[in-house]
């Protein structure tokens, strides 16, 4: 446990998968429990052969509810602890995840979205938006990234124990199958070399004392027998989470204050609206993209200040209109008009965005 | 001359009359448990899960770090304590529903995965909570809410062999035993055993204990007692499965 | 509200009997117990409104414990008349 | 050179397909590049067509898939079906000259459609086990992505274990790296 | 199973769930599988005493997963199938919902909501829409009924299993705990005397003859190798999903046409805003409702056209803006103001209606 | 002289080759299972359900109606189909990942209502679609993706004993044995007597295979038979569990 | 009589307090009305304030629960502090008067809060058992939302095989109820 | 596809051994299993391109068909030569 997983920074190229078991080493993350699915296997294979050396843990559990409910034993008795999943696995989860939503516990979640609905592919979709911000018979008391590179994935692992244990709502870092899998170069780093403190963990359970001598005994429920006692209770997780919503909420706003045409996307989709914004550009169209990074909680000032300009958005996602919804939910009263370009399922690549903007300025 | 109140030391006194009905058996296993957790002096170090079913009503019982859980979900998250915090002795607290039904997938995996951790099972032959339908564990004939004609074995099966199905997938180190609120000293010898099977780190450790639910039966005093002792005994083998060996 | 109040104490030949209307739920699991069939309902009323129990007077109580040990509520309270006081 | 080149590498299970993509993309980032490489996943642990899709560039990689590759190289008949789709105008498509039925099914123009004896000349002149390194010579040569130089040093870097007990394996590697530059070379 | 469980029509007066297990009966469902859990049920109660006596059948089974899997596996092999839940059951649900919506498959699923996060009460709330709506790691191909009466659930129940199999979509009836414990009057018939035809059953697998002999085999999979066949399977859906949504979207609007206020509800809320706008309107204020009955497919347009006049919507649910979204998505681009009155987990008044409307318009 | 393909009549032909791996024991499970099949001659009543994991590859295997279904959820799925239909033969075809850790709820719960359906389960020591995990099933000290080191038992427990699990948890009439590819035509009996158990209606019929995976175990042909047959079987008993009575 | 009745009815466990509220709009329901009841329900099976909402009315009839009761009969200590939300200015409270130690729970004036012995009248007069039909009358009387006739072919209906039996039975109960009606009279 | 094309028949002293390449996935494990081990690679190639397998010539195959019987692709076809014809 002495030594640092990783000294300094470090320059490397690895895939996706491998980065966020890095992610969560460089956090100081300790234990991950974990049921394996495509594509997000890769995460526990890697942690898996470092955890021993750095004298962490892991538990293969036998499904996603126990790898759920275990993550959450974890973190409430004062561990690091993350799980990883996808698809019909995230599904599953969501039981365990509306349970961290209502007690608050500051489990993080990787997901790495594959197609959907059901089993459908493997490979890569942005269609568990929805799931992921709002999953569970609640009502989305979650903080969200979505990452777009490498890099992210790496830094935003690292934040989200951060996010997770500073503001006590369930973390995720929503990715998908294209980042789990592919290789990019990106620089790792001990958190520390940056400036990067870990919000120390504390156990909720198990403190020292004996309960009800030394201490109260800490005595969790989360049923209450009267409407009105739940309605304080949601209400007070509704007043928390605005309060932390300023201070968590991040987006990526480029070449938005000119551009006549904005393209609204998450996640790895950013990538190609980055390319295809400085091709627009290049081509003398106004275009600017707009991406939240925080799904939950969404940008809502910071976006409705980056459109305002703009004569049309563009949404562009792997998904039927997954994030379109949070952004209508976020801008209703605005009258630019959103054209949609839904790609349920399969990847979405700058010439087409590219095309698709220029079929529209015309 | 002032009599004390003969409670179990680690039972909260402030949160007792507990919320369980009159002649609830729950109340029961958790004396027999209060009473074992007494005498092995871990008050400081047990972490006690219960489950959706009316064992959540017991999440302020006990004077112990508590944590109510989703139905049938106590087994994983005493579990994912236990491996982070080996050091805390894990009790998971729940009805026949919650691990015969629901939870089965994880009573069975933490069986065969050893988990260190102590897992006590309420069997009352119903899903108390919810008011009285079938359980995995309704006898033959029985009549509940959803086997208004009474449990037809042909169609659904008999009672579920609990502890003889846990026996059956864990190995040497494990402890598992079935033991009835109507013999409450031995149930509690039971308790103990298991827990001393967790201290000693060697396996898992399981006890079912039979149990009355007067409300859903719609029993009074005597025939509580009769269900359980007659009834009950006639399909669930009242005895130790599995204990570890002495020299391991 | 203080556990103990209400309570009251039954002097048997061997052994006090002690209930406590409090935590007594009526549920009479302790009356079918006793091996000596002592103990019947009381004009008490127990904590549900629903009457608690006592030894019959000039009762044949063992100091057995069995009801202590059987009341799921922990509601009686046996003491032995040699370890009494 | 080309500021961002595309590839698609694709054959069936056996081809090595993903470990020629893998070397590749190795090389490019020890130079310094940026490189992008997905493999593309199914179900099934064999079987099915495998692809690698790689992306060198001097600057950041856009998304991991693309529309149109800068150039194809497909290794057996279900892959030069599954691949046409990323044939546009200015793509090359190469493929295995051995690869027979597939006359229907290669891309027309303007895509440049290019057989190559890869498999032959590997089987003929090396050894049949260097068959993916004949392609990745003629990946590089087509590409212009990298020197054979760079390459041989990543080739090095992966398997210098191995030259080490048996130097003719390097000799052997490197022979058929150039071979397969010298393929594309005649073609293009 | 010759005799018709309702002759003709007959007024009754009965609790929510025993309407359901009634209106099972008289769409002549085949059978049920189910998992208890409050305030479903006594839908399992009823209908465990009713079916054997019409050569019905029940199974309990080992918990939610299960019960929407045998669901699914009843209605495949051409049974007329049902099930029910709530809350965290009805979390666990949405994987096999998720494959019913794949496959599309007609099963009919009744939601009986109950307080939210996690196990939070068995009450009452509206915190199921979301999870109802578009649950699962999917697109949400589903029809959602929203009931508000007892009368409603009974016609509802009964018509959710002739869209189910009409248009071979997951069907749902979504009611709350308020609907399934409450008593009311209502009249339930056979269907046939209403002129109501129930759409005939047909099994997917299992038909007559040896398969590859006498027909070629039924081979079901939901699992694609390729990016681009899910992307054909999910734009099919989408196209199925769309052909039939205005046949099946319904809604209600009340005293719209002049209204200057709109409650906007949904579900038992409805009844509050019936009686709230009468009041309103008895007081000389301009006050109408708009109502989804499908909350999806989402009478997008009818409530376009209803609200065109008002100069103000009042959002009214038991949920933090569940049906908030869903509304903004319908109507992004009107500029009409949205006032939410937002009440997680707790029962709306009318008089609480009133008066905010009477706050909001002076 | 034509000589014919030697293959059960059941099996498709157009979907053959099949998509299994050179040398896994999927395929010779389905050929045990489509020679009893064959012989039962009840190729238009079967329903057969394939899981995720590498059973999915068998969606198209039969002339017989087939729905893939979730990863563990095959059991659930083919008990409803009985339910509805009691005169289909549904047979549930599953993984030792989808039988005993994802879907072990199901299997146990089918078990003890004594569904009348037959199981099938493949045990073949890992995680085979997702590329080689630690299944329930592993050995001790075997590697896995996610036991690099070799599985602990002391830390992940014994390989799961699932016909012994299910066994333990049915009654009379129920049929369980384990089978190993190694002995085809015994494994071929099982099965047979498993779907005989299902046709007569007495009760749940569950056989478990030992099987092989090339593909994540890195072996050879050599290899892969050895381990099989010598260390598989030192952990997993061949042969019949339980039987139902000739005279019920 | 008033258009619409709202009443919200609540004791213990074994108060009888549902079967009274099942009573009411049974009778109601059968006298042609409109009626909508629920009860509130928590987790435990036995223990807490159990509450049952009633309204009555010759119109359809709006949301299951309300704000405020037309009439609020509480039964024990907790049920007072547990309905004490419900009354409003119209509101008519009544309390059994032989609760102890909720004299600054009641709600305030322009409440109407009335203590009424029925208990006691219940325990003396007539047998701690009908309790509740007192309570019965006692509604029925404030709320004017019924007949007492009305209400005793409700009781037939419901428990009229034990009065056959028992015609002593059908007495008391008509009884209880009258004298639950008077006992408001009084009062009121 | 035809399954049966490039099939190949090879003849023993005792059966005819019948191979089809385009089921045959080069497994190995028929040639494990035979118990005169007299099956071989070919120069043929099966379905994933390669090398299907055959007996030997002049083979002691004593057709006992335990080759057939443990191809999980059913690739072999093994014909005992009484019955044959
Ligand atoms: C996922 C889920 N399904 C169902 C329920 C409803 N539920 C609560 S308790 C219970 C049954 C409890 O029975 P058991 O576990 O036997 O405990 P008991 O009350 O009998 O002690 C059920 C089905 C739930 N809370 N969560
Ligand atoms: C809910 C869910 N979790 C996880 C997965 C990923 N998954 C697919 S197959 C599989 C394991 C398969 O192993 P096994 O059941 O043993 O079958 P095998 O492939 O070995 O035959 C897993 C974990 C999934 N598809 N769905
Ligand atoms: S319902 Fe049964 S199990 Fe639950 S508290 Fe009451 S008696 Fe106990
Ligand atoms: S101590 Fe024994 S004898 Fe005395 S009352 Fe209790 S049970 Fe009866
Ligand atoms: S067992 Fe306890 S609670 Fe029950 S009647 Fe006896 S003393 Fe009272
Ligand atoms: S991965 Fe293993 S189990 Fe799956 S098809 Fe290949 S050999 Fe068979
Ligand atoms: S067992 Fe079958 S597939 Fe494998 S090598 Fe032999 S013939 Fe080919
Ligand atoms: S039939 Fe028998 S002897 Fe002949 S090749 Fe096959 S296994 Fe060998
Ligand atoms: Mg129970
Ligand atoms: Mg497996």
């Amino acid at each position: 446990m002495a030594e640092k997983p990783i000294q300094g920074e470090k320059r490397v190229f690895m895939t996706g998968n491998e980065v966020v078991a890095w992610g969560a080493l460089a956090a100081q993350a300790d234990i991950m429990y974990g049921y394996p699915i495509t594509p997000q296997n890769e995460i526990m294979h890697y942690w898996s052969r470092l955890a021993p050396k750095h004298g962490k843990k892991f538990l293969q559990t036998e499904d996603e509810i126990s790898a759920g409910f275990t993550t959450i034993g974890g973190t409430i008795i004062g561990a690091r602890a993350f799980t990883g999943t996808s698809g019909p696995g995230n599904t599953l989860m969501q039981e365990p995840m509306s349970m961290a939503e209502m007690y608050r516990v500051p489990a993080v979640f990787i997901i790495q979205q594959r197609g959907g609905p059901s089993t459908a592919t493997v490979i890569y979709s942005q269609q568990e938006v929805t799931l992921t911000t709002f999953g569970g018979n609640g009502e989305g008391y979650r903080i969200v990234y979505s990452t777009a590179t490498h890099q992210e994935l790496f830094d935003y692992t690292i934040k989200a124990f951060n996010t997770a244990w500073k503001h006590r709502f369930p973390t995720f870092v929503l990715a998908d199958g294209y980042q789990a899998k592919m290789r990019e170069p990106l620089t790792i780093y001990d958190p520390e070399a940056k400036g990067i403190e870990m919000v120390p963990t504390v156990p909720t359970l198990g403190k020292e004392g004996v309960p009800g001598v030394d201490r109260p005994p800490v005595h969790m429920t989360n049923t209450r027998n009267t409407e009105e006692e739940l309605y304080e209770v949601v209400k007070g997780l509704q007043a928390a989470y605005e309060e932390m919503w300023p201070e968590v909420e991040e987006h990526e706003a480029v070449e938005c204050e000119d551009a006549e045409i904005i393209i609204v996307c998450h996640g790895v989709v950013t990538r190609s609206a980055r390319v295809a914004v400085s091709q627009l550009r290049e081509a003398g169209i106004k275009a600017g993209y707009f991406r939240p990074i925080t799904l939950r909680p969404f940008p809502v000032e910071p976006m409705k200040q980056s459109i305002k300009g703009a004569k049309q958005l563009l949404m562009v996602e792997s998904a039927q209109g997954q994030l379109a919804r949070l952004v209508k939910d976020s801008i209703y009263g605005s009258t630019i008009p959103i054209e949609p370009m839904f790609r349920p399922g399969i990847g979405i690549s700058s010439e087409e965005i590219v095309e698709k903007v220029q079929s529209l300025i015309k | 001359m002032e009599f004390d109140i003969s409670m179990p030391k680690c039972w909260r006194r402030e949160t007792k009359g507990h919320k369980f009905c009159p002649g609830c058996g729950h109340g029961l296993v958790l004396k027999a448990l209060g009473l074992a957790i007494d005498e092995l002096q871990i008050q400081d170090r047990v972490v006690f899960g219960c489950d959706i079913g009316c064992s959540l009503l017991a999440y302020d019982f006990f004077n112990v770090d508590t944590m109510q859980t989703h139905h049938g979900r106590t087994t994983p998250v005493i579990t994912g304590i236990k491996r982070a915090r080996p050091d805390r002795i894990g009790i998971a607290y729940m009805g026949d529903g919650g691990g015969y039904a629901i939870g089965s997938q994880h009573l069975v995996n933490a069986a065969a995965r050893n988990e260190r951790i102590t897992a006590i099972l309420v069997n009352n032959t119903v899903y108390g909570m919810t008011g009285g339908q079938m359980a995995p564990t309704t006898l033959p004939g029985m009549k509940t809410e959803t086997s208004p004609y009474g449990r037809e074995i042909s169609q659904t099966g008999y009672p579920t062999q609990g502890p003889e199905m846990v026996a059956a997938i864990t190995r040497e180190g494990a402890y598992v035993a079935r033991g009835t609120v109507g013999k409450l000293s031995q149930l509690k010898n039971m308790i103990k055993k298991a827990l001393e099977t967790q201290i000693a780190g060697t396996g898992f450790s399981f006890v079912e204990a039979l149990s009355t639910c007067p409300t859903n039966w719609s029993t009074n005093a005597k025939d509580t007692w009769s269900f359980l002792e007659d009834e009950m005994t006639k399909y669930f083998k009242v005895g130790e499965l599995k204990v570890p060996a002495k020299e391991e | 509200m203080d556990l103990k109040s209400n309570s009251y104490t039954i002097e048997g030949e061997k052994a006090y009997f002690t209930l406590f209307p409090t935590l007594c739920k009526g549920c009479g699991l302790c009356m079918e117990k006793c091996p000596v069939k002592v103990i019947e309902w009381s004009d008490k009323l127990g904590v549900y409104g629903t009457p608690a129990v006592q030894v019959k007077e000039d009762s044949k109580c063992t100091g057995c414990k069995i009801c202590e040990l059987v009341c799921p509520d922990c509601a009686i309270t046996i003491t032995p008349k040699r370890k009494a006081k | 050179m080309a500021k961002l080149v595309k590839i698609a590498l694709a054959g069936e299970g056996g081809q090595g397909v993903q470990s020629v993509a893998g070397i590749l993309v190795d090389a490019a980032y020890d130079e310094g590049k940026e490189a992008l490489y997905i493999p593309n996943f199914g179900v099934e642990q064999r079987g099915g067509v495998s692809i690698a899709f790689c992306q060198i560039s001097d600057e950041r990689i856009g998304a991991p898939k693309f529309e149109k590759a800068d150039i194809v190289i497909a290794l057996s008949d279900r892959a030069v079906r599954r691949c046409a789709q990323y044939a546009g105008p200015e793509t090359v498509f190469l493929y295995d000259a051995s690869i027979t039925g597939i006359e229907d099914d290669l891309p027309g123009p303007p895509v440049k459609v290019l057989g190559i004896p890869a498999l032959k000349v590997a089987k003929d002149e090396l050894h049949p086990r260097v068959f993916n390194v004949v392609i990745l010579g003629a990946t590089i040569k087509a590409t212009g992505v990298m020197t054979l130089d760079q390459v041989k040093k990543a080739l090095e870097k992966k398997l210098g274990y191995k030259f080490e007990q048996n130097p003719e394996l390097r000799e052997l590697n490197y022979k058929a790296l150039e071979r397969g530059a010298e393929l594309i070379g005649a073609v293009l």
